[in-house]
This record gives C-alpha cells, structure tokens and sequence, in this order.
C-alpha cells in the first residue's frame, strides 16, 4: 500500500504499475485532472492545500478498511499540493485485483471517500480575475 | 498548557496565519478554545462548531484538550 | 475514438494520456492483465485469437454507442493477439469524461460489452501441461 | 457461387483450417451452409445453430447468401 500527498508531478502509469502482482487479473487507474471550467466558469488553475500528516493518515485508513472489504490486492494513491495547471493530474488512484468486479467498485470507494473524509482543499482560480476556495465535495 | 492551532483554506485567511500557539486553562475542551479564537478574531467566519482534529483523529467539541495537543480546524474538504 | 486490435505489446499509460482534452476531469483506465491462475489452475500463458476486422468494426460500435448514452469525452481501445505471458497486458481501455460518474460507468460498460460482443478468443497454457480454449465470458 | 468461410478457436480445431472456399449453389442460406460443413467434416463439434457473422456482421441462419460473401463461425466468445 502506497499513500502520498505530494508537490510534485504525479505519474499515475507508475501508480499503476506498482500495484500489479502475477495473481491480479485487472488494473483500475482513476485520474484526476484539472479542467477547464467549473459551475460555468473558465477555470485558469487550482491551487490543492493539504493538512499533509492527517491526509496520508486518513487516506492510509480508507484504503486499509477498503482492502478489508474488497477482493483487491495491493492499492496505491497520489494527491497532488500547490498550484496546478488545466490538465495536471490532481488525484490517482491504483487498484489491482484478480477480477474486475472488485477493482471497479474499490475504486469508486476510495475515490468517494477521499472528497468527503482526506483534509484537502481546492482554491480555483478563474478566468475572469476571481478566486475561490471551494466549500465542499462534488 | 499549551496547545498548537493548524488552520487551512477558508479559515486561515480569517486567522491570518497557518499556525498558532495558545495558552489555555488546564482541561479545557475544543468548545472553549474554539469561543477564545472567535473572540480573538472578532470575527463570525469561524462558526461555533466547526470540523476539528485533535491529534490528526477527528474529534468531537467536548474532547479535552491536553498540554501539546495539536488541533487542526478543518473547513469543508475538496480534494480530489 | 481509437479502437485497435496488435500483436505488439500494448502501453495502457499511451492510451490514458490521448483521450484527455481539456474539459475532463477524470479518466479512467482499465487494464486487463494476464493472472497467474484460472479456476483454480494455475495458468503458464495466455493466447489471443480475433476475427481482427470485425473486431475493431464491433468494438468502435460499441464505442459509439457509449459515447452517444454518457456524458464522455474521447475512448481509446486496444486489444491484444497472439501469446502473451503472466503480467502482459491483454486489453486497455481508457475513457476520459468531465465528471468521473460518467466515465466509470462508459468505461464498465465497454469491458462488459467487449467480452461478450467482441469475436476475440483465448486459449489458456496451463502448468500441468494442458491447453484449452475457454467457452465463454467471465 | 463461391462463399468464402472463416473458422476461429475450436471452430478452426473441428475445420483443421482457418479458412475454406465453397461452391454453393444460388440463394443458399446460413443454414445450408453449415449442413454442408457438418457433412463434409462428419463432426458434431460445428453445432447445428453456430453463431455467425456474414460480412463481419452478426447474421441469423436463414440469411441468404451472394457470392463472395464471407462467413465467419463464431465459437462462444471470451476476450478481455
């Protein structure tokens, strides 16, 4: 298992790849990119905050209770801190599992579970000058 | 005792910094340190109950504090 | 929309970075992978066999129809032929959308309709020495 | 007229080939078609009601076959 927050690049193919052993039949890979628009609005760049020693914490407890609960083999996470660009990889997220079924639906709990539970925070920044910590999950 | 105070996003821009040490009673809960900051700030933006962790573990308002604690105020997250 | 039947190795990440344009948020990358064991035998290596062209015609029709029923952006196939050994890639399948409810269910979608629709076949090596063509989606 | 036939996976087993050109008579169907094959392989391993696709194109045992139609027998699929 692999829990990072980071202010560097993330390479999710090398999430992807670390997670896979001979048993795993399927390899799920969520990528989370910034885009370009939010609620209507042009977005020019994000900027993640991130309560880092909590965060790792939290995220190290969801994928342990998700392993509990899944059929999955290993699980690895990256979040992305500080500014962002449109198409910089916010978030991913790694599972392999001997069959899909597992993979997909750990994924989606892990995934779910990190906008409402992990201490991460998005400021957008806008087109049109404005800026904007955003107050919630979507 | 002493406690230390974390704040991100929405909530620091109201504490004006990320971080802040205080010095409290003996015993005193997450309540009590929440109405000394709000008072301290004069200020609304920090409301009455709001999400902390002591310790890096989510905890509940009438938690008490002790010496050296670390409580982070957490404003509704967005990561992802 | 790229749907692509080789013999050569397949680079899922390749696959990842095409479809994602600017107005996504989120993609998805499935990648099914050679598993060391099938119903309780262990397995030494996999063979693919495809009626190559109408595979592709199948799997962009499948594609197309996603497309038209989620909300999603670009999708990017690629399906593997010939023998392939314990922890090569078999299939890939990358679907980017704006939001990632969208581009989960796309991407399930194709992977569920790809086994059952798409004339694709695979004849299983196991290590006691036999071989057999399986009969069936799993 | 001349049809063109496509054998995969255990088809190809039972054909011993991975294709086969036919003469056939004007307007047989799918079905003609495969009593032909079963006669001339003397096997019941290529199944009465074979799926199959005419023209890469998934089509029923009564379809009408032309000349130069290519016909592919389709064993239970298992891709992925």
């Amino acid at each position: 298992m692999f829990c990072l927050i980071t202010a560097d690049p993330i390479d999710p193919s090398q999430l992807a790849r670390q997670v896979r052993r001979d048993a795993d039949g399927a390899v799920i890979l969520f990528t989370g990119v910034v885009r370009d628009h939010h609620a209507g609005r042009a977005v020019e760049a994000l900027e993640y905050q991130a309560y880092e020693e909590m965060a790792v914490a939290v995220l190290r407890q969801i994928c342990e209770e998700v392993r509990a609960t899944h059929d999955v083999g290993d699980i690895a996470v990256a979040h992305r801190v500080g500014e962002l660009a449109i198409g910089e990889v916010s978030v991913a997220i790694a599972v392999a599992a001997p069959h899909r079924d597992a993979a997909y639906s750990a994924s989606r709990e892990i995934i779910e579970r990190l906008k409402r539970e992990v201490p991460i925070w998005k400021r957008e920044r806008y087109s049109d000058g404005g800026a904007e910590w955003l107050g919630g999950h979507d | 005792m002493r406690v230390k105070c974390l704040f991100f996003a929405t909530y620091r821009d109201v504490a004006g910094a990320a971080e802040l040490e205080l010095e409290l009673p003996e015993n005193s809960t997450v309540s009590a340190l929440v109405r000394h900051l709000r008072a301290q700030f004069a200020t609304s933006a920090l409301p009455t109950s709001p999400v902390v962790a002591v310790n890096q573990v989510y905890a509940s308002l009438d938690t008490v504090l002790g010496d050296g604690d670390e409580v982070a105020f957490i404003p509704p997250v967005a990561g992802g």
